[in-house]
């Protein structure tokens, strides 16, 4: 089965967005979706990509939703931040550097979508060797606020689902 | 609209021969990569610009020049395209050679002496 | 259906196509498969190319409808006389060059046997097709190839050449795409003959623009024919390019002017309207200034490579003068001359690297000096006795060598006996016309051209010559192979039998050019054709 | 009135992404560092996709997607490619 | 034996007998003499056999075709003018034969001397029995050919080199103006042929071209005898081997020009032009050369310029207009042939016994050589005008002209004088060849003790001096029948009285002949002190060297002349060559429409749409941004570009054409990686911030460079509105249109024009990719960085981050701040091919198809090169073989066109039916399909192989540096990389 | 605009908000990389674009051709997960080499690298 279907959640993804792109469920189609699903996960396979197991996945909506809550959020925030006049600027940018204790490659990986996608922070660096992530925020009044805010907010969510 | 394409051509076109015509291979190259824009577009734009028309035509229809963009210069311009592409990376490639073998990027191999 | 017969129009072009594909599959590891591909591929064109001589001499053009899709609608490959000549020359030089290669130019580098092979494809094309920018995908296959085996074997010389070359051509591409794309906005068709057939319905208003674009396409033309001003890539490419390579070459310049001749009588020719005889003495012009300045740089040269890539200029200038001419009989000249040069030149440019060889570098600035700065001179203040003089025995390979080289020279100066000489006849006889009215002020000029050109390169390979086979000590003789002599020899041999058969090749020259100036020949089928499958 | 509501709106849009284009197209030229540049061209990418987006509605037509799909897919690597080059001075070790 | 037999074996045997020759072996003199001696007694009997015909005033000819069309046949004539050069030619030719086969040394490789001598004797006659212009210009030519090897034929020394090619330039030089002259002559008179022209006499004298033909032909016949001022090349073509000079000055080459002259005197004389031009360069020549040969310490050089002397005579005895001096000039030409072979000959037997021909050295040979000595002494008196002597008759004819003639311009008064003057130098040269050479003191130091040749040596002289003995005492009997022949052949019925014997009476010619005869004696005793003196060359014109002055003409006008025109009229730099180029566009387009006029057309334009203007004043600022920076900001200008490259995609989707906006989009992102990775290898150039602004000069050109640059654009700019503004013509798209669904089985035009009905276009520009691929991964496998950038980018010797580091499950394949890159972009990749399935699938209805979607799966393996690093990417993606899919891809595309035949359809004829498959319905299947899936695969291959192997040279170029720098420091550091703003 | 007179007067209304404010955004996300003041800042202004922006355009695309076609139109979905994988690549890497770009230049105004790594 491994070796049929090296990597079934992805493949799952591919049949999905092919079945988006082409618009239809006709069995034309998901016949050669799954052709192409099966074909694109072994060549995902070739490339040795670390192995998705997603425990806790009945956390993923209200993940998701926060997200989204989030995201608008903080683009009113850098909305206003953008627009406001040249005159009124206190606020100040920085650089934070946040210890996490996720590991998981996928986990990290969402964690970089998450923080980057959200206005206003950019995931710029990793360190693997002790495991410290550099973040740019946009309006840094309070440094450990954020770092409390990515480790309670996501890094733990993340590493429930992820490891 | 018409005036806008030509002038687009134009200055593309104009961008890109002014640096074809300086000393530096790789302003050279970047100069093609204008002037074959320019040209696309002037290839593009012989066979008249149409805003909203159709690109596909209806199941077992027959198209006509109302209602569709000139399929022809479109394939000319494909083809353009793409031949443009293969000779910019050949030339990269052999400006690459030449500076590597020449030691300089001089688009005559060696600095002109003054 | 389609008779068997009729795919003959398509196979020079599938032929080494298939053979180049399949190298590409077959990669690298095995040489000697590759060879055998190329043999089978060169001979049959070579068979091929005879058949398609025979073919086209015919009162009407042959017609070849690809995808089965109408004239004027979809691509049509059209044979007639002149396309069977240049596929002819074609697959001879092609034939020369590949075995000349297998002595050891093909191992100088990767992917030598499929690029020449695609280089082949690209000629025929350009020859065969009928549609103008199907002509420009031609050209950019025949270019592409030739940019690969002008950099085979790299080098710091090849590369700062090649770099010129690309450049210029791409610039030369972009100019026939701006031509092609006016033609296409103005006429509404690609196809030769039917835009041929379309000139005298175009508007009065539209035909400054037409023309502009057809100008600017003459230019593109001009650049790949190496016409003056446009044409000093020519030289150093040639010069720096690998022989089998150059040799390919010789007839790449000749492209341009095919390109002319096809796109210029078929559009401005009588049939034209407004238009008929549009450009001709702006040809002519440029014919006699590049035949002015290849005279000059084949004096000037310094190596006989340079020499040979300055005789190409003059070849090109001569042809672009005698087109320009714009009668059919001055073109029917020009064509045997064209058939003797690039045979001729071809040889020549073989020739270079196997004369070169084992010689110093830089031996030929020496020559010149010597001669310019007269070293040599104390021996003939001293004794002028001749008795120490006793004849060097000259080796069987410098002797082939030195006559193949006499042969060329005689060739591309259009000296007797060869058909070089034969060919100018054929050019400046109609020029002056037994018994006619007194000859043009530009007939003058073009008769002083040709003479004055053929007198710089005598006099140029004489000095070459001389210097590379009689001045320099017969020490050690150039290693030649019989591969690489066969092809020399070959090229020579059908420039004799040219030289033999001058009425019949000329017939043949003149038949095929009078279809060019009487372009109905060529519209009828092609426009039938269009018609039937209306 | 949808048909007027909607054009005004899509016009609307489309100025506004014009303007966007505008502005990237000042960092894009003043940079002052490369990686501003860079920046802007990843905006810009960005900008052309919604541009295309709005445009399939303009049109009604549905085949612009695909050219918008495209540059969400492939535009960020010509990004990557470059902020490599900046990083490592070279795009493939 | 048929005529036409006689004539072309006459010709042809030579030249056979030449092939042969070169194929002997290298010492087999006694078979190549033997060879060239039958042959040359063949081809005399040749002509004695044609004797019957011609005496009776008959003309053999041959005729055949060559090329007719032109008029140009291989047109053999013999008349009997003709017929007396066929024997002199074919005569002397065997004489000279017997002798060079003594003369030349045992180790010569004679063969090819005989081959030479062959081809030369063919060449000659060719010449003489010409029937047609054009083939006598084409022997012509062959002889100066011919003559060039034998002269050069000990090529190792700087003499004969210099001295063939001095002659073969001068001769071929006037060669082509012959030809010229010929091409003239037959449009005067309407044909080629020799029989016309030899009839055309009034219409050739009386047409407005008369005069351009004279000179024309004058030039060839000319330089070709040896005329002043073109007799500089005879005395420097000594440097023959004797024999072969004996043949070139006696009976051959220099023999060809008056002969010409004497051809078509009938038809070109008799006119003003004529005699100033023949006579005067005649008599000039007959004295000069006659002056300087008294001076010659070199008895062959001596000998030379007498040939250019007695040359000179014949033609001014041409000159004069007058029939009896034809007969005196075809009669000294016969002498003289005598004469001048048996002293060129003789000059060689003494040089070849004593091993110089220094006079000065030379003295008393007639006491070691006496029969030789008596030989050479009839000779040199028959050069001298000595009575019973055939050169004393035909002088006496000459006086007899001189004081006869009708010149114009008073020079009939002068002319007696200077004929008087010229023939006591020919005495005097004459006495001193003898007097130099045979009498005096026994001679002292010689190379070689001088004794007699070898009898067959001498044999030959002994037959000349002979003739000139008997020609000499009973002319009539002897030369009378042919002179009379040849003369009658020339002039027709004209020929005047002339009396051929030896005593006239007491008349003027005869005291001209005393004076001459006892002047020459005087000069020469005169001279003595002056000739014994070291001093070399001739008084007063010592200076005057002709061949010096060639020698500096010819490097002037051929090497410096050449060298400086050529450098102003061409360039090898590029940008000048494409300035003209961008310039001869602009102006051939611009000067058409200057001349026809034309202004925008007739269409209305369509409204402007502010958003995309807008757009494009981005664009637009993007492509002059580019144009602005690209010289020191290399990376901002590849990423204007790279916007500018996004705006014309937006234009082409805003104008309906998704497809091209698909591919644009592509080939813009591998564009842009495939130029980064070029960019690395290109020298760092940094603005110097103090750096005085350009010069002048270099201002100016960018001036003109930007006027060009604004011309070019405008030009197209103006160029598409006038095209975009006019109605559309009756477009083949209408075509397209009409069938694309119906007959190509697609939605897409575009995709069906492109993989259908035009196929044949896409067919082509997958091969040039193809062809651009190979020779990409060809031109890198030899790639050789520059020194400067092997160094590593400064940034990765200063983060050293790139080594892989160690975690959990072994070595990690990338550095940890690619590690969240890596994870998302492997992931990516299935995708990219999922979208890449897509394209192509659906691109014959919808926008896509076999390109975009092949760019799109290279762009994502190119991806993972990035991220992941070339190592582990090709470890990973082993299966990828750039090569195989471009091989597939090709056979795929060209394979699906030539199935077709199998059905009996052209070529690329394509196939479409529905099938339907259970469960999933009715299925297209279009051939077009498999097309387009050979040009995906080909574009996926084809690109793949550039860029990796573009991505590899990193890869080598770190190998070569860890050779080289193991420890990198900062020392070695390059200029940051990146100094791009 | 003839396609759009078949749409329901709420969907035409809901569109056009969408459009509006996802462009909105993209046009305030450009201001934003003109006025912030330095590279790092002006690294968070296009996210504004690509995210709700982006998202709110895409949305409007579903909607409109949804009811356009009468079908379920969604492949705008994959726009969507695409700039959400792509968009911490691109910023994440550009980030990083401006970073080490001040580093090099010895911009104090940016953190100095990890401890225990060489710089
Ligand atoms: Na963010
Ligand atoms: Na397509």
């Amino acid at each position: 089965m491994k070796r049929i279907l090296p990597h079934p959640l992805l493949a799952l993804v591919l049949l999905i967005a092919w079945l988006l792109l082409v618009g239809s469920i006709s069995p034309g189609a998901v016949l050669l979706g799954c052709l192409l699903a099966i074909g694109g996960a072994l060549a995902l396979a070739s490339l040795a990509p670390p192995r998705l197991r997603l425990r806790r996945l009945a956390l993923l909506p209200g993940l998701l939703r926060d997200v989204l809550v989030e995201v608008v959020r903080s683009n009113n925030a850098v909305a206003r931040i953008i627009l406001q006049p040249a005159a009124k600027t206190v606020r100040h940018s920085g650089f934070v550097r946040i210890p996490l204790d996720m590991r998981a490659p996928y986990g990290l990986a969402a964690l970089a979508c998450i923080l980057t996608a959200t206005p206003g922070t950019v995931w710029v660096d990793y360190d693997a060797a002790d495991g410290t992530m550099l973040l740019h925020v946009l309006d840094l009044s309070d440094e450990a606020e954020w770092v409390r805010i990515v480790k309670e907010r996501w890094e733990r969510r993340l590493m429930e689902i992820f490891e | 609209m018409e005036l806008v394409v030509a002038l687009a051509i134009g200055i593309l076109a104009g961008s890109g021969v002014w640096l074809l015509l300086r000393p530096r291979t790789f302003q050279v190259i970047i100069g093609l990569a204008l002037l074959s824009y320019a040209v696309n577009l002037f290839i593009f734009s012989t066979g008249g610009l149409r805003t909203g028309a159709d690109a596909i035509l209806r199941q077992g229809a027959a198209g006509t020049l109302a209602d569709f963009a000139d399929p022809v210069p479109q394939a000319l311009v494909l083809t353009a395209i793409v031949i443009g592409f293969a000779t910019t990376a050949l030339l990269l490639v052999v400006l690459l050679a030449a500076r590597g073998l020449t030691g300089t990027d001089h688009v005559d191999g060696r600095e002109r002496e003054q | 259906m389609t008779a068997w017969a009729d795919h003959l129009l398509v196979a020079p072009i599938v032929v080494p196509m298939m053979a180049g594909a399949a190298m590409v599959l077959a990669g690298n590891a095995r040489p000697s498969l590759l060879a055998g591909l190329g043999l089978v591929s060169t001979v049959l064109l070579l068979v091929l190319s005879a058949t398609l001589l025979v073919l086209a001499d015919a009162p009407e053009v042959r017609i070849y409808r690809l995808g089965n899709w109408p004239a004027s609608f979809g691509i049509v490959l059209a044979l007639d006389r002149l396309s069977a000549i240049m596929v002819a020359l074609t697959s001879v030089l092609g034939f020369a060059a590949f075995v000349f290669s297998l002595a050891r130019w093909h191992r100088a580098g990767t992917h030598f046997h499929p690029l020449f092979q695609f280089q082949l494809m690209g000629l025929n094309g350009a020859f065969l097709t009928g549609d103008l920018f199907n002509l420009f995908v031609f050209f950019e296959v025949m270019l592409a190839a030739s940019y690969g085996m002008t950099l085979h074997g790299s080098g710091v010389a090849r590369v700062r050449a090649g770099l010129h070359y690309i450049v210029i051509n791409l610039l030369a591409s972009l100019l026939f795409l701006i031509g092609v794309s006016v033609v296409y906005g103005i006429a509404g068709t690609l196809n030769m003959a039917d835009l041929a057939a379309r000139m005298q319905a175009v508007a009065a208003e539209d035909r400054a623009l037409l023309e502009a674009g057809l100008a600017v396409l003459g230019i593109a033309f001009l650049v790949k024919a190496a016409a003056w001003p446009l044409g000093f890539w020519l030289q150093g490419t040639y010069a720096a390019a690998s022989a089998p390579a150059a040799a390919a070459l010789s007839i790449l310049s000749k492209v341009g002017i095919y390109a002319v001749l096809r796109v210029w009588l078929l559009l401005f020719g009588t049939g034209a309207g407004a238009s008929a005889g549009f450009g001709t003495l702006p040809l002519t012009l440029i014919g006699l200034l590049t035949i002015a300045f290849g005279s000059v740089a084949v004096l000037a040269s310094q190596n006989l490579a340079r020499l040979a890539g300055a005789s190409v200029l003059i070849s090109s200038g001569t042809l672009l003068a005698a087109i320009g001419m714009n009668r059919a009989a001055v073109t029917g000249g020009a064509l045997l001359y064209l058939m003797g040069s690039v045979l001729a030149i071809g040889a020549l440019f073989l020739l270079v690297e196997l004369v070169e060889r084992g010689r110093d570098i830089g031996a030929d600035v020496l020559a010149v000096t010597r001669e310019a700065f007269g070293a040599g001179e104390d021996e003939e203040d001293g004794e002028p006795g001749e008795r120490d003089a006793v004849g060097v025995p000259i080796p069987a390979t410098v002797a082939t060598l030195g006559g193949s080289f006499l042969a060329c020279a005689l060739l591309i100066a259009g000296l007797p006996p060869l058909s070089g000489f034969l060919a100018k006849f054929a050019i400046l006889a109609p020029l002056f016309t037994p018994g006619g009215g007194l000859p043009s002020a530009l007939a003058w000029v073009v008769m002083a051209a040709l003479i004055l050109s053929g007198l710089a390169t005598a006099i140029a390979m004489m000095r070459t010559g001389i210097d590379a086979f009689w001045a320099s000590p017969a020490g050690t003789p150039q290693r030649v192979s019989v591969l690489e002599f066969m092809p020399v020899a070959l090229l020579l041999t059908l420039c004799v039998a040219l030289t033999v058969a001058a009425g019949p090749a000329l017939d043949y020259a003149t038949a095929a050019a009078n279809a060019l100036y009487a372009p109905a020949d060529y519209l009828r089928p092609v426009l039938k054709a269009a018609e039937a499958a209306r | 009135m949808s048909a007027v509501l909607l054009g005004w709106a899509v016009l609307m849009a489309q100025f506004l992404l014009a303007a966007a284009t505008g502005c990237v197209a000042v960092r894009l030229l003043r940079g002052p560092r490369a990686q501003d540049r860079v920046l802007a061209l990843d905006t810009l990418y960005l900008i052309a996709a919604m541009l295309l987006l709005v445009f399939g509605i303009r049109t009604g037509s549905p085949h612009y997607f695909e050219a918008a799909l495209l540059i969400a897919l492939l535009g960020f690597v010509s990004t990557a490619a470059l902020a490599k080059f900046l990083m490592r001075g070279e795009v493939i070790e | 034996m048929p005529e036409t037999a006689l004539l072309l074996i006459l010709v042809a045997l030579p030249f056979a007998g030449s092939l042969v020759a070169g194929l002997l072996p290298t010492h087999a003199r006694n078979a190549a003499a033997a060879l060239a001696g039958g042959i040359a007694l063949t081809s005399l009997l040749l002509v004695w056999m044609a004797y019957p015909s011609v005496s009776a005033g008959g003309v053999l000819r041959a005729d055949i075709a060559w090329m007719p069309a032109l008029g140009l046949n291989l047109t053999l004539r013999m008349d009997g003018f003709a017929w007396l050069f066929a024997g002199l030619v074919t005569g002397i030719g065997a004489l000279v034969v017997l002798y060079a086969r003594y003369y030349m040394a045992e180790e010569d490789p004679v063969p090819r001397i005989f081959a030479f001598l062959l081809a030369f004797m063919g060449a000659m006659t060719g010449v003489v029995i010409s029937g047609n212009l054009v083939q006598l210009a084409f022997f012509w030519e062959l002889t100066s050919l011919f003559s060039f090897l034998l002269i050069g034929y000990w090529h190792h020394t700087t003499t004969a080199r210099e001295g063939a090619r001095m002659a073969l330039t001068v001769t071929a030089t006037g060669g082509l103006a012959l030809f010229a002259g010929m091409l003239v002559l037959g449009h005067i008179v309407g044909s080629y042929e020799v029989d016309a022209v030899l009839e055309a006499g009034n219409r050739i004298r009386e047409h407005p071209l008369y005069l351009p033909a004279l000179v024309f032909i004058l030039l060839g016949a000319l330089t070709k005898s040896a005329q002043f001022p073109f007799h500089f090349w005879l005395p420097n073509a000594m440097a023959a081997p004797t024999p072969v000079s004996a043949y070139l000055h006696s009976a051959t080459l220099v023999k060809a020009g008056v002969f010409l002259l004497a051809r078509f005197w009938p038809v070109m004389a008799g006119t003003e032009a004529w005699f100033l031009i023949v006579g005067t360069i005649g008599l000039v020549t007959m004295l000069l050369g006659a002056y300087v040969a008294i001076f010659q310490n070199d008895l062959k050089g001596l000998l030379a310029y007498s040939t250019i002397s007695h040359l000179g005579l014949i033609t001014l005895l041409l000159g004069l207009n007058s029939e009896l001096a034809l007969v005196a000039a075809v009669f000294h030409i016969l002498n003289h042939a005598a004469f001048k072979a048996s002293l060129f000959m003789a000059a060689g037997i003494i040089d070849h016994e004593t091993g110089t021909r220094d006079i000065r050295r030379l003295s008393g040979l007639n006491r070691a050589m006496p029969f030789t000595a008596r030989l050479a002494l009839v000779a040199a008196a028959a050069m001298a005008g000595v009575p019973l002597l055939n050169g004393f008759i035909s002088k006496e004819m000459f006086f007899a002209e001189a004081l006869s003639a009708d010149a114009p311009l008073g020079l009939a008064n002068i002319l007696p004088f200077v004929a008087m003057l010229g023939s006591a130098f020919s005495v005097a040269y004459s006495l001193r060849f003898i007097h130099g050479a045979f009498f005096g003191p026994d001679p002292v130091d010689l190379p070689r003790a001088p004794h007699e040749p070898a009898a067959w040596m001498r044999f030959p002289v002994e037959i000349l001096v002979l003739t000139c003995l008997g020609v000499g005492v009973l002319p009539a009997a002897t030369i009378g029948p042919f002179l009379d022949l040849a003369v009658r052949s020339v002039l027709g019925d004209d020929v005047p009285d002339y009396n051929l014997s030896v005593w006239h009476g007491l008349n003027l010619p005869l005291l001209m002949s005393v004076v001459a005869l006892a002047g020459g004696a005087a000069l020469y005793l005169s001279l003595q002190r002056l000739l014994r003196s070291e001093i070399e060359g001739e008084p007063l014109i010592r200076r005057l060297e002709g061949k010096r002055i060639f020698e500096r003409t010819m490097v002037f006008l051929s090497w410096r002349l050449a060298r400086r025109l050529e450098a102003v009229a061409g360039t090898r730099r590029l940008q000048p060559q494409l300035r003209l180029i961008v310039a001869a566009a602009f102006l051939a387009g611009g000067a058409v429409v200057w001349f026809r006029g034309f202004g925008p057309g007739n269409l209305p334009p369509s409204p402007i749409d502010p958003v995309l203007a807008s757009v494009w004043v981005v664009g637009g600022a993007c492509a002059l941004g580019a144009a602005t920076i690209a010289k020191f900001h290399r990376l901002a200008a590849l990423i204007l570009v790279g916007g500018a490259g996004l705006i014309v995609c937006i234009t082409f989707v805003w104008f309906s054409a998704p497809d091209l906006a698909l591919t644009q989009l592509t080939v813009e992102v591998v564009t842009t990686v495939l130029l980064l990775l070029g960019l690395r290898w290109l020298p760092k150039r940094v603005q110097v911030p103090g750096e005085r602004g350009p010069e002048v000069i270099t201002r100016a050109r960018r001036l003109r460079d930007l006027a060009l640059a604004a011309g070019a654009g405008g030009g197209m700019a103006a160029l598409s509105y006038a095209v975009m503004t006019r109605t559309p013509p009756d477009l083949l798209a209408q075509d397209f249109l009409a069938r694309a669904y119906t007959e190509g089985g697609g939605t897409n035009v575009v995709n069906v024009t492109l993989v259908d009905f035009r196929g044949f276009d896409t067919l082509g520009e997958i091969f040039v990719v193809a062809a651009v691929a190979l020779a990409t991964y060809a031109l890198l496998r030899r790639f050789r960085p520059a020194p400067d950038s092997l160094v590593p980018p400064a940034q990765q010797l200063d983060q050293h981050a790139a080594e892989p580091v160690e975690a959990e499950g072994g070595t990690r394949p990338v550095a940890d701040w690619l590690l969240v890159p890596f994870t998302l972009t492997r992931l990516l990749f299935p995708v990219m091919a999922l979208v890449a399935v897509f394209l192509l699938l659906r691109g014959h209805d919808l926008p896509g198809g076999g390109f975009p979607a092949g760019m799109v799966v290279a762009i994502a393996v190119i991806l993972q090169y990035m991220i992941g690093g070339t190592a582990w990417t090709e470890e990973h993606l082993a299966w990828l073989r750039p090569r195989v899919w471009i091989g597939a891809g090709l056979l795929l595309a060209a394979g699906t066109g030539l199935a077709a035949l199998a059905f009996g359809k052209p070529f690329l004829t394509t196939y479409f039916a529905y099938v339907v498959l259970p469960v999933i319905g009715k299925v297209p299947v279009a051939s077009a399909l498999i097309f387009d899936i050979g040009v995906f695969a080909l574009v996926v291959g084809a690109t793949l192989l550039m860029l990796v192997a573009l991505a590899h040279q990193s890869v080598r170029g770190r190998r070569a540096t860890s050779r080289v720098l193991t420890k990198p420091s900062r020392a070695v550091r390059a200029p940051v990389a990146a100094g791009e703003d | 605009m003839t396609y759009a007179t078949e749409l329901p007067a709420w969907a035409a209304l809901l569109i056009s908000l969408l459009l509006l404010l996802g462009s909105g955004l993209a046009f305030i996300g450009a201001i934003g990389l003109l006025r912030l003041k330095n590279f790092y800042e002006r690294v968070h202004a296009p996210t504004l674009g690509a995210t709700l922006g982006m998202g709110c355009v895409l949305m409007a695309s579903m909607l409109f051709f949804t009811l356009l076609q009468s079908r379920l139109v969604i492949h705008e979905l994959l726009i969507a997960a695409l700039v959400v994988v792509t968009t911490p690549v691109t910023l994440m890497l550009l980030t990083r080499a401006a970073l080490y770009r001040d580093r090099i230049e010895g911009n104090d105004t940016v953190p100095p690298p990890p401890t225990g790594k060489h710089q």
